[in-house]
């Protein structure tokens, strides 16, 4: 197996996630961001699962298989339960428009090339690139999160940072502590979920509805 | 059986932790707590003398014993703080005995995740120790279920997680500049190898990683503009979370941070990590000193304080050199000691007045004598006034950068000038001038108070010997 | 002896900690103040054996580990060392008696000789840490025993002395350190030795120089940077208050010239004038608002602020003929200045002295609320009166000689080659003199409103003379002002060595003159005897006495003219408001005075009033926009409190945003 | 100390002494005289020449009355007064220069001595604690507020040109006409006769004369005051006179002055045309008395402030320029 290939597929992927992740910037409903999310989480299940196999890292599957399994179906699941119980399916919501978070969105692409390129001395040629879509996936997730006015939607653009990241540490061969990591960040996910979904916090991360709490609780003692 | 003292300074936390979690009782739990943390503090002071050799995962240098020390110091006094201030909770009803359980184990918890990030040798483990360390404090500022409170534990959750995930993408940067040089796998993320091998590191990429390390534990730091989480939490949380924030956690995330600076001072190509961080240090004092003038909730106020110090100190670091790095340690030593003195006392006054509002309190040295007066000692040293050590080290930071750099120098003396005003003000009217609010007596614990301020005010006009060499090593560690 | 006089500052402490400690007790009061006495006497002994010793240092293992704690006895700390000794143990002995009255005790006592202790620190340190830590220690202390009586403070509205203060006081040691640190350099020599031998450019030079003048200008009271001295002085408990102008004061004099003189190579020569404007400035300012204040305190410190004018104008022409290598006009003028600088703590403590025991007997600090005192309490009234003359620069007293000696200094007129310096010299005279007749004015009607004329309020009526302490302090220091006035050459012989240190010259030797007369050049120039005038104005009195009383028939009392109309009430004497009216018409302008006058009209029953309004021509248009604009940025930025975690996660993005940019670029 | 010396310094102290008794008894003379040119310029006949000395006489036999309430610096600063003027007379060479004590005092202390006068008055005015000694002496020291520092600015004039603030020293540079004719001396010739008007409480400043409450400054101040205290004041008041006609006299035209008191010629010289200067200056003084008005109390300070600032121009222009 030729390395040129194993790369290019590997590359290939990174650079599907960055798609993926323009796409979830178009998005403005709710419904159709999940069914994105669920896609990024396939992408980089496959991501991760092809660098697994051409690193020879077998631990990595684990990894592959919790972001298809509980990224891809369990969260997308959860929070469509969410926004239905919240009544809040048909909302459109984005700060700027479109056209203008899809433009921030290029810029950051090209912000991310742009910082990445003097990186040299690699002996995997085709890393840097790895890093910069990596990296343009963070930045996106990042601008998602602030250009969303729903509590949702923020949790998606944190759930897409973080395949970034985990696409960053995976492409980092060798790298170790990999599968903790994901099992931590998929916790961190979880808790934010659950956060949401107790404080019932429809509109923004800030308006904590606490009675909620407390009837979730089993109400007041 | 002799443990190695290293592995006793994580095992005493985590196993009084689970201890902890398990038995009723608020008096068991306190004085556990205490012991516990006077153990640590034991060991950790025998680390002065036997230091263990350096493992894959462990090791202690220089620069982390003083932080090690500090921090089992300060956690050792702030449990002896919080055992009376839990105490008054608890009687006054705020808190609800399972929780204390629950608070208990989380504070050692923390210590462990604290005691762990310090220990480490390994970039990842140190991660995963800061995030442990962070998810702790975030359930403890939680704790008083108040709307208030859960609003502030989300904030610096939602904040912090992202704070991690910057953080974590930064190291995983280091590696990918590491794997070529250091080989794959763990070897590539062992700090002593990092700092062997860093010359010949990329340093595009190292670029980046500091840039995202800084952000991501500069979040942790409490720098402006990243400080969101910081205010809210020490005002919200329990005032011996406020204490442990301000006087440990920061100084960790902190420590997270020098370490990478170290790594990037150490490549040629790298950039200077020193210009960002004089910037950010500077944005975040001119920052909290304006922020300081409109506070009304006294925890708040300090908070705010502790990211002007916070800003001071980076700026420290960044100035760099053998004199600006001393300054910069002295100075977090000392704003560690000072701040939580405060807190303490902090604590006691809202707990007589039964509120944290600044406009409720006024006359301390009148109806409460040594709280008052620790209190004015608290800010008079927290402000850089002598006899205390916060002015020794304002002192080195402003007269060793001004002949460096005048301009950026006096934007701090302008910084430190507007906070000094607004503390002060503040400060006048909680401890003199007519009595506000309730006069009751308060269960104090006077002694931890007494003990920070008495070694600030000794490290005032004199330095012991081997603590000087000690921070002159690191100083120059720190390049 | 400067191990002795060094452990004089822990000894200080220590009766600090004692009086913590004892407190609640009559004797914490005997043994603070007995001891503060005892050691300033070791201050006054040390500091005068140093002003012909030789230079003494030690370095000892405290302040910055690799600096060490320099100390350094010479003439120039010498002298401020026995100024403090004297202003300190004069204080300590008044306080022995006026401390009884304090209702506050442990809120004084602590603190007294921590401020000694700051004070001692400043002189005797010979590096830039130790300096600065006196220097706070100093302000800190001092802060804290202006608190002492907060409660009792004035309208909550007004500004609040301490908070001002403090934040001057440190504004005061942050510019220092600055100007320490440009003096220090990149190698951090922070010893004043190293900064004596580093030879700095001269934009160095100027830096520290002018942040020298602001740093140590406004812990001395140098307008525009004296706004903290009025309100903060007065608040003090009245031997603080002393101690505060008397000798603080002085020790930030000390501060100017020790870095100015000492540490710094010789200035532009811009630098001159520029203390010689802020110097005649204050001068004027200082004493015009003093004559138009009421509370007797607060006039004394703004007296203050007109003294210290005086002293940094001979500070500017010692500096002025320094830089133009003229020797001995740089020995006259310091000499001038160190003297008056020795004269002001004389009288101003004892005027102080004399505020504080007129508080205690009557309660009032408002002059229209007194009247009459000196039948109540004679002695202070006739110490009192001493400090008033000295103060208003008349002969034969103290005040007179030192401002003669300052005129001396003007009237030199060397080939001064530079146009500000030919300019502010002829300006400066005119504003001293200027300033000395209307301190004249200010203390006649001060001593005039408090101690002449009838009681105004039963307070005044009822009040009684004070303890023996405190006499005995007032007496103490009216008997130095003559002695220094009737003897002025032994001071300025004591003080030959400081000029020599500094400027390297001396004045001639003036105790070898013919019946004790001083000539600061040669007598056929100028020359003043004040032992001969004080005895001609005291025999030619008493023989006119003698004489007159052969052929007079004695005197009889009687009511005094009324007018027609009898039993005038005390409101009709003239006040110190109605005093001060026709300088303030001439004077108002600068401080745009308005009287606005309610009159009933005819018929009305409602009594007629009037307000006076006055606008602060420092305060209103440096520090209240200042202060202003803080308040703004502060209320502004405000708004980042409240903000939604969305907008702090963009400010995180936004950081991450810019910096990453700042790298694409940087590469 | 040998036997010539001995006999000098007996003879500078008789000279001395001599200079003091001398202008302390021809004080009131002076006034007096002033008196006259003013009456006869009125066309009056006015009193006698030796009018004051008989006033005082009178005053001095009198018996003081004092207010209930006065102090002991109410009895004292009569006394005060009247010495410290004396002294500072003294200062001034009347008829010889370089007189013995001539060195204890110069210009500037002279200036203070008064001012030393001008305190005690001002506060013994306010002693009793009514309104006519308070209006006294609030305008009086208004008054010298700003007479004083015009004194001052005269003094400095005079001491830069001649190199010296003692009289004598002044006198003698004067006499040799090094001083030639400058802009800034007559400046402050012009200066010193505002200040001397206003000091001695003369037309258009204050008016000797006057008891009407409105306008009066000095004898507002010492209203209370009877008997020997005020003839005390009085003769303080006819010594001042002389002291600043003197002054004007020996800075301005010292012809004629004795530099050596030696000499019985130029002793004999030197009280003659001291004598006569005065005669010329006392009546100088009576015909502008005569021809002006008394002016509000408010327009003094522009009067006095137009001296001062001629004051100041004359010493920056000597500070700028040693020509003028």
């Amino acid at each position: 197996m030729s390395h040129g290939l194993s790369f290019d597929i590997a590359h290939m992927l990174a650079g599907g996630l960055v798609l993926v992740s323009f796409l979830m910037l178009y998005q403005d409903r709710l419904l159709a961001l999940l069914h994105v999310l669920s896609l990024h989480a396939v992408v980089l299940a496959l991501s991760v699962a092809w660098q697994a196999w051409i690193q020879d890292a077998p631990h990595l599957f684990i990894t592959a298989a919790l972001a298809l399994g509980f990224k891809a179906i369990l969260i997308p699941m959860v929070l469509r339960r969410m926004v239905f119980q919240m009544g809040i399916h048909r909302e459109i919501e984005t700060v700027g428009g479109i056209g203008l978070t899809m433009l921030a969105g290029i810029a950051l692409v090209a912000l991310s090339l742009e910082v990445m390129l003097p990186v040299t001395s690699d002996v995997d040629p085709v890393a840097r690139e790895d890093i910069a879509l990596a990296l343009s996936v963070v930045m996106i997730g990042m601008l998602m999160m602030v250009t969303r006015r729903n509590a949702l939607s923020q949790v998606v653009g944190f759930m897409s940072l973080e395949n970034g990241i985990i696409l960053a540490a995976t492409g980092a061969r060798g790298m170790p502590l990999v599968v903790e990591i994901s099992v931590a960040f998929s916790i961190l996910i979880a808790l934010i979920v659950i956060g949401v979904f107790l404080f019932r916090i429809r509109e923004q991360f800030d308006t904590i509805d606490v009675e909620a709490l407390d009837r979730s609780r089993g109400g007041q003692e | 059986m002799s443990i190695d003292p290293v592995s006793a300074i994580l095992l005493i936390p985590l196993v009084s932790a689970a201890l902890l979690a398990l038995l009723p009782g608020y008096r068991v739990g306190a004085a556990l707590n205490v012991v516990a943390s006077a153990l640590s503090l034991g060991v950790a002071v025998s680390l002065l003398w036997h230091r263990p050799a350096v493992g894959l995962y462990l090791m202690v240098d220089d620069l982390s014993i003083v932080f090690v020390v500090l921090n089992c110091f300060v956690g050792f006094t702030t449990s002896v703080f919080s055992a009376s201030y839990i105490g008054h909770e608890l009687d006054s009803g705020k808190l609800k005995p399972q929780l204390v359980r629950f608070y208990h184990a989380m504070y050692q918890l923390m210590m462990f995740g604290m005691n762990l990030a310090l220990l480490a040798n390994n970039i990842g483990l140190m991660w995963v120790a800061v995030e442990l360390a962070t998810l702790t404090t975030v359930l403890m500022v939680g704790l008083y279920r108040t709307a208030e409170a859960l609003e502030a534990a989300w904030k610096y959750f939602i904040l912090g997680s992202v704070g991690i995930a910057l953080a974590l993408f930064g190291t995983i940067l280091v590696y990918l500049a590491a794997r070529p040089v250091a080989g794959e796998g763990m070897e590539a993320m062992v700090w002593t190898h990092l700092l062997r091998l860093a010359p010949s590191f990329d340093p595009s990429l190292l670029n980046i990683a500091f840039i995202f390390l800084l952000l991501g534990y500069g979040t942790k730091v409490g720098l402006a503009p990243l400080h969101a989480w910081l205010p809210d939490a020490h005002a919200e949380g329990p005032t011996p979370i406020s204490a442990v924030l301000s006087g440990l956690l920061l100084n960790v995330a902190l420590y997270a941070l020098l370490r990478f600076k170290v790594l990037l001072a150490a490549n040629p190509g790298a950039i200077a990590p020193n210009p960002l961080m004089i910037g950010m240090g500077l944005l975040s004092v001119l920052f909290a000193a304006f922020m300081l003038y409109r506070r009304r909730d006294i925890k708040r106020l300090f908070a705010y304080s502790s990211i002007e110090h916070m800003g001071i100190i980076v700026f420290a670091f960044g100035m760099a050199g053998p004199l600006g790095n001393f300054a910069g340690l002295l100075q977090m030593t000392m704003h560690s000691l000072t701040k939580s003195a405060i807190f303490f006392s902090v604590g006691h006054v809202a707990q007589v007045k039964g509120t944290q509002r600044i406009a409720d309190m006024g006359g301390l040295t009148e109806s409460h004598p040594v709280l008052g007066w620790t209190l004015v000692a608290g800010v008079a040293a927290i402000v850089g006034l002598p006899p205390f050590g916060v002015f020794t080290s304002e002192f080195l930071v402003i007269s060793s950068s001004f002949s460096q750099q005048p301009l950026l120098a006096l934007v701090l003396v302008f910084g430190l000038l507007v906070a000094f005003g607004a503390l002060l003000l503040r400060m006048t009217g909680l401890a003199f001038g007519p009595v506000r609010g309730p006069v009751g007596r308060v269960r104090a614990s006077y002694l931890p108070i007494f003990a920070h301020l008495a070694l600030v005010l000794v490290a005032g006009f004199w330095l012991p010997p081997p603590l000087v060499k000690w921070f002159e090593h690191v100083a120059t560690l720190l390049g | 002896m400067i191990g002795q006089l060094a452990a004089v500052v822990p000894a200080f402490i220590v009766l600090g900690v004692v009086g913590i400690v004892t407190a609640r007790v009559q004797a914490g009061r005997v043994l603070v103040y007995g001891g503060s006495l005892v050691l300033c006497a070791v201050l006054l002994g040390g500091g005068l054996a140093a002003l012909t010793g030789d230079i003494q240092r030690i370095v000892l293992p405290i302040g910055i580990p690799w600096v060490g704690g320099h100390l350094r006895l010479d003439a120039l700390s010498g002298f401020f060392l026995a100024l403090i000794g004297l202003g300190g143990g004069g204080a300590s002995l008044f306080a022995l008696g006026y401390g009884q009255s304090e209702h506050h005790p442990g809120r004084v006592l602590p603190f007294f000789p921590a401020f000694l202790a700051g004070m001692t620190l400043v002189i005797l340190a010979d590096d830039a840490f130790l300096f600065l830590f006196g220097w706070e220690l100093m302000s800190l202390s001092s802060w804290a025993l202006v608190m002492a009586h907060q409660d009792e403070a004035t309208a909550p509205s007004a500004p609040q002395p301490g908070y001002v203060y403090l934040l001057m006081a440190t504004f005061s040691g942050l510019t220092l350190l600055l100007a320490f640190g440009l003096l220090a350099g990149a190698g951090g020599g922070l010893a004043f030795d190293n900064m004596r031998l580093h030879a700095a450019g001269p934009g160095v030079t100027a830096g520290a120089f002018v942040l020298a003048l602001i740093g140590a200008g406004s812990k001395a009271g140098l307008v525009p940077l004296h706004v903290w001295l009025p309100l903060a002085h007065p608040a003090a408990p009245s031997h603080v208050s002393a101690l505060m102008s008397g000798v603080m004061t002085k020790v930030a004099v000390y501060g100017f010239v020790r870095i100015v003189f000492d540490l710094l190579a010789p200035q532009p020569w811009w630098t001159a004038t520029l203390v010689l404007v802020a110097g005649g400035i204050t001068a004027v300012l200082g004493v015009l608002q003093a004559v138009l204040e009421r509370d007797l305190k607060r006039l004394l410190a703004y007296s203050t602020v007109e003294n210290i004018g005086i002293i940094f104008v001979g500070l500017g022409m010692a500096l002025a003929f320094r830089l133009n290598g003229f020797a001995a006009g740089a020995a006259l003028a310091i000499t001038a200045a160190l003297f008056h600088a020795f004269n002001h703590t004389l009288f101003k403590s004892l005027l102080f002295f004399g505020a504080g025991a007129v508080l205690n007997a009557t309660g009032r600090r408002d002059m229209e609320t007194m009247g009459g005192l000196i039948h109540r309490m004679p002695v202070t009234a006739f110490f009192f009166l001493a400090g008033c003359m000295a103060v208003s620069a008349l002969p034969p007293l103290n005040g007179f000689a030192s401002e003669w000696l300052t005129f001396q200094a003007v009237l030199l007129r060397p080939q001064l080659p530079q146009w500000g310096l030919k300019l502010m010299f002829p300006v400066d005279g005119a504003l001293l003199a200027l300033a000395a007749a209307l301190a004249a004015a200010c203390f006649v009607r001060a001593y005039g409103a408090a101690f002449l004329g009838r009681p105004r309020t039963p307070a005044a009526e009822q009040a009684t003379e004070v303890d023996h302490w405190s006499l005995t302090a007032m007496g103490g220091f009216a008997l130095l002002c003559l002695l220094a006035g009737i003897f002025p050459g032994a001071v300025i012989d004591a003080l030959a060595p400081v000029s020599q240190a500094m400027t390297g010259a001396r004045m001639p030797v003036q105790l070898a003159d013919p019946w004790l007369t001083i000539a600061p050049i040669a007598a056929s120039r100028s020359s003043y005897n004040g032992l001969l005038v004080f005895s001609f104005i005291a025999v030619s009195m008493l023989l006119t006495i003698a004489a007159v009383h052969r052929v007079s028939r004695g005197i009889r009392r009687s009511p005094p003219w009324d007018c027609g109309f009898p039993q005038a009430a005390p409101d009709t004497q003239y006040s110190a408001t109605s005093f001060q009216q026709p300088i303030r018409r001439v004077f108002g302008v600068i401080f745009r005075v308005r009287d606005s006058v309610d009159m009933p009209a005819p018929g009305e029953r409602r009594a007629a009033s009037i307000t006076q309004r006055r606008w602060d021509p420092i305060w209103d248009p440096l520090y209240a926009p200042i202060a202003g604009l803080v308040s703004w940025i502060a209320e502004r930025m405000n708004v980042l409190q409240f903000l939604t975690i969305r907008s702090y996660l963009s400010f995180v993005f936004g950081a991450l945003v810019v910096l990453l940019l700042t790298l694409a670029l940087w590469q | 100390m040998k036997g010539a010396d001995v006999l000098a310094m007996l003879h500078a102290l008789l000279a001395q002494g001599v200079q003091m008794t001398v202008i302390l008894l021809l004080a009131p003379l002076l006034t007096g005289y002033v008196r006259k040119v003013k009456a006869r310029l009125q066309r009056r006949r006015g009193p006698d020449l030796v009018q004051p000395y008989r006033d005082l006489r009178r005053l001095l036999g009198k018996e003081a009355v004092i207010a209930d309430n006065a102090s002991w610096l109410f009895r004292v600063a009569p006394y005060f007064v009247f010495a410290a003027t004396w002294v500072a007379a003294a200062l001034i060479p009347t008829f010889a220069a370089n007189l013995m004590f001539s060195w204890s005092g110069d210009l500037i202390a002279i200036t203070a001595l008064l001012g030393s006068a001008r305190f005690a008055l001002a506060l013994a005015g306010m002693d009793i604690g009514t309104a006519f000694g308070g209006i006294g002496a609030s305008r009086e020291v208004m008054i010298a507020s700003i007479a004083e520092p015009a004194m001052l600015m005269i003094v400095f004039s005079v001491a830069l040109i001649a190199g010296s603030t003692q009289l004598s020293t002044v006198a003698e540079y004067m006499l040799s006409g090094a001083a030639g004719i400058r802009v800034s001396l007559a400046m402050a010739l012009i200066a010193l006769l505002v200040v001397a008007i206003a000091e001695n409480g003369r037309v258009p400043v204050d008016n000797p004369a006057t008891h009407l409450e409105l306008t009066m400054v000095h004898e507002a101040m010492v209203l209370e005051y009877s008997g020997r205290h005020l003839a005390m004041i009085e003769w303080a008041a006819s010594l001042k006179l002389m002291l600043y006609i003197s002054m004007i006299a020996c800075i301005f035209i010292p012809i004629g002055l004795a530099g050596d008191t030696n000499s019985p010629l130029g002793n004999a010289v030197g009280v003659t045309s001291w004598i006569a200067k005065m005669a010329v200056l006392g009546a100088a003084l009576g015909v502008a008395e005569t021809a002006v008005a008394k002016m509000r109390v408010f327009r003094v300070p522009n009067y006095l402030g137009a001296a001062l600032m001629l004051g100041l121009l004359g010493v920056l222009l000597l500070f700028v320029s040693q020509g003028m």
